[in-house]
């Protein structure tokens, strides 16, 4: 299932929570693909900020990067272990924005 | 049932006889549990469960500590279940101390007026455990500072709306704290709070509950179980659902846990922090309090 | 904030603020619940936190009903947090409505002095919602068969040692009764209870919080949000694990909940069914009595 | 990851819950690999039976059947979904035999 060619298009998962599902009609989960350009998580974050966010896009980049307070999982396990925004996903992946929490 | 060579009381083995007879806990855990002293940190939707689950359990020493002159509110009473109707208007950290002691009496309460920068680290110093029951931003790196710079185990859980988290902070040499896995706040136009966006009161219930659980495990050493440390659990309420995701280890780097911490608890100002300032220069030199908060 | 428009009193607008707050829950939800009616079979180590939880919220009208004459026992203080070591031989009944009413005097509590094969129907059928918090296979089997009968949504929780799981009956015609799911009773020597295996208070805390939610689900007919129906929440709390599974659907030819269902619930023996005994021949046409439980 | 070749032996995931777990040294979950002859979820119960338990086979079985209150789920689901005993599992499958609990 996860596709190995490294330029074609690659749909993968986006998953959505502690709020963030908000700034996608409320959907936890979206199926995306990508144009072929877009292979690292850097670069989907643009690319998500773009073109699938029209409102409060403050709630998720503080201009080219992911605002502070997000977690970004890939198939959960935290993007830190995975090369952050240099991660080249594949096919199938899910990645998941988590924003924390503060309430109690 | 423990025989007679327990070093617990008769009485101890009545009310604790449901966990003395679980093979997993047993009197070894029952008789760590009763030299174990353990800090909840804000008395509200988090904390009310977690106060009565420890109470009854049995930890020697359960301190509570809110919000200064933090009383109980009418609109708390749907989730904060330690509270009562006839105590709205009462300090909330004493309403808590009559829940925890009507629920069992043989537990020493201790009770804090205020959590802040200048007093966080020593109070954490005397707990085995902490609990972060708070509810803003700024209480949230002040009870992970404290930890780190205490080295004492944090059992870290949220709840708002339909929502709730829980991770086990600074618990041994590669657990991260709160400031390695969020090494800068969020803008505070990102930030609910249950005041503002609501919360149903199972979300905290639950999250405060296993929050008992998790600090149950950490005191009582128990064999075969795993605590949360370097995991994150996100509860969605909306569908009963959960997951676990896994976390970084501790930041070697990181200001307040790492190898060369650079963060004086005491003198940082966690409320000018949390508004995206720097909390390391106060204007004027003067250090912002940061209030604990009961959620 | 809700408009003037809404039926709900002022008085009701400041409790159940945050839940009026939250756009998943709102008005809407809780205009519901004000004329909600929900019966928690069994005030123990699940009823506690269900009961709670949900007088909090604000159902109209609560349902307490335990074995005849069971009292509040010492060791059942560590994971039975709604009762108190005052009320220690007392009612468990009128304990748990006490603690009810402490938290929300607004709503109306009923008490009933037991719960067994010749009420069972009768007593399910005046309440939107019921909640299995019972701790014997006997009640199981009876209080799924009364709400089978009554077609009332069953929220049924479990927990024993470091293991929970929480599903729901009875909601919908494709959802199973219990059963559909266990049409044979286990033998007698595998069924653990928790006086006599243990059992940690945070595990039926967590999944008695969780019945409260499922119910506030079920009674405030929220939308967005899916409750436990065909599916079963496993909780593993030594290693602070869930998991959900799927079910089977409803059994067409189930004998309480299937097209002819054949049982009388009224008639039927369910301690000597629970025993290995066939439920619909009691010996000597004596039918033997169910007692409700409380874990 | 699956096999698809019927005829040879697979290795597949027991878990274990509800208490049934004290019947296999605690262990929550055991990778194991039947002979080639055991394919259905009937043959395997027997095998279990046979060659993974040392003590209170009452727990586990009744005769060659499952005892009663214990939900068999093939990778999470209910078995009754999968045609019960004479599911033929795959390799990679989870089969879990977990215990229905009934204290509170
Ligand atoms: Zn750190
Ligand atoms: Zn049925």
């Amino acid at each position: 299932q996860r596709q190995t060619n490294m330029t074609s298009s690659k749909t993968i998962v986006l998953e959505f929570g502690g709020g963030l599902e908000a700034l996608f009609s409320d959907a936890k989960s979206l199926s995306v693909t990508p144009p072929a350009d877009i292979q690292s998580l850097g670069k989907l974050i643009t690319w998500v900020r773009d073109h699938l966010i029209t409102a409060r896009h403050d709630m998720f980049v503080s201009g080219d990067a992911l605002r502070p307070g997000v977690l970004v999982l890939v198939n959960d396990v935290d993007w830190e272990l995975e090369d952050t925004v240099n991660y080249r996903f594949a096919g199938g992946d899910r990645i998941a924005f988590i924003s924390t929490l503060h309430g109690g | 049932r423990p025989t007679m060579s327990t070093p617990l009381p008769p009485s101890s083995v009545e009310r604790y006889s449901r966990q003395l007879l679980l093979p997993t806990f047993g009197v070894r855990a029952q008789t760590k549990l009763q030299t174990s002293r353990a800090l909840i940190v804000g008395c509200g939707g988090l904390g009310s469960p977690a106060l009565l689950y420890l109470a009854g359990a049995g930890v020697s020493v359960l301190g509570l500590v809110d919000r200064p002159h933090d009383v109980v509110d009418r609109s708390n009473l749907h989730r904060q279940i330690a509270h009562a109707d006839a105590r709205v208007g009462q300090s909330k950290v004493a309403s808590a101390a009559a829940a925890a002691r009507a629920l069992n009496p043989h537990v020493v309460i201790e009770t804090h007026a205020e959590f802040v920068a200048r007093n966080a680290v020593e109070l954490v110093s005397t707990y085995h455990v902490v609990l972060d029951c708070t509810d803003n931003v700024a209480a949230r790196y002040l009870v992970s500072d404290a930890c780190a710079a205490a080295k004492v185990p944090l059992v870290s859980g949220a709840a708002i709306g339909m929502e709730g988290q829980l991770t086990v902070y600074c618990a041994g040499a590669d657990t991260p704290c709160y400031r390695c896995v969020f090494p800068a706040p969020p803008p505070p136009s990102c930030v609910g709070s249950c005041d503002a966006a609501g919360v149903l009161g199972p979300v905290p219930g639950v999250i405060g509950t296993m929050q008992a659980l998790e600090a149950l495990k950490l005191l009582g050493g128990i064999e075969k179980t795993t605590t949360l440390r370097r995991k994150l659990l996100l509860f969605d309420a909306a569908d009963s659902a959960f997951r676990t995701v896994k976390l970084r280890p501790r930041a070697r780097e990181c200001p307040a846990c790492g190898d060369e911490p650079s963060i004086e608890v005491a003198r940082f100002a966690y409320e000018a922090f949390a508004l995206g300032r720097d909390g390391k220069a106060p204007v004027g030199g003067v250090t912002v309090e940061a209030p604990a908060a009961n959620a």
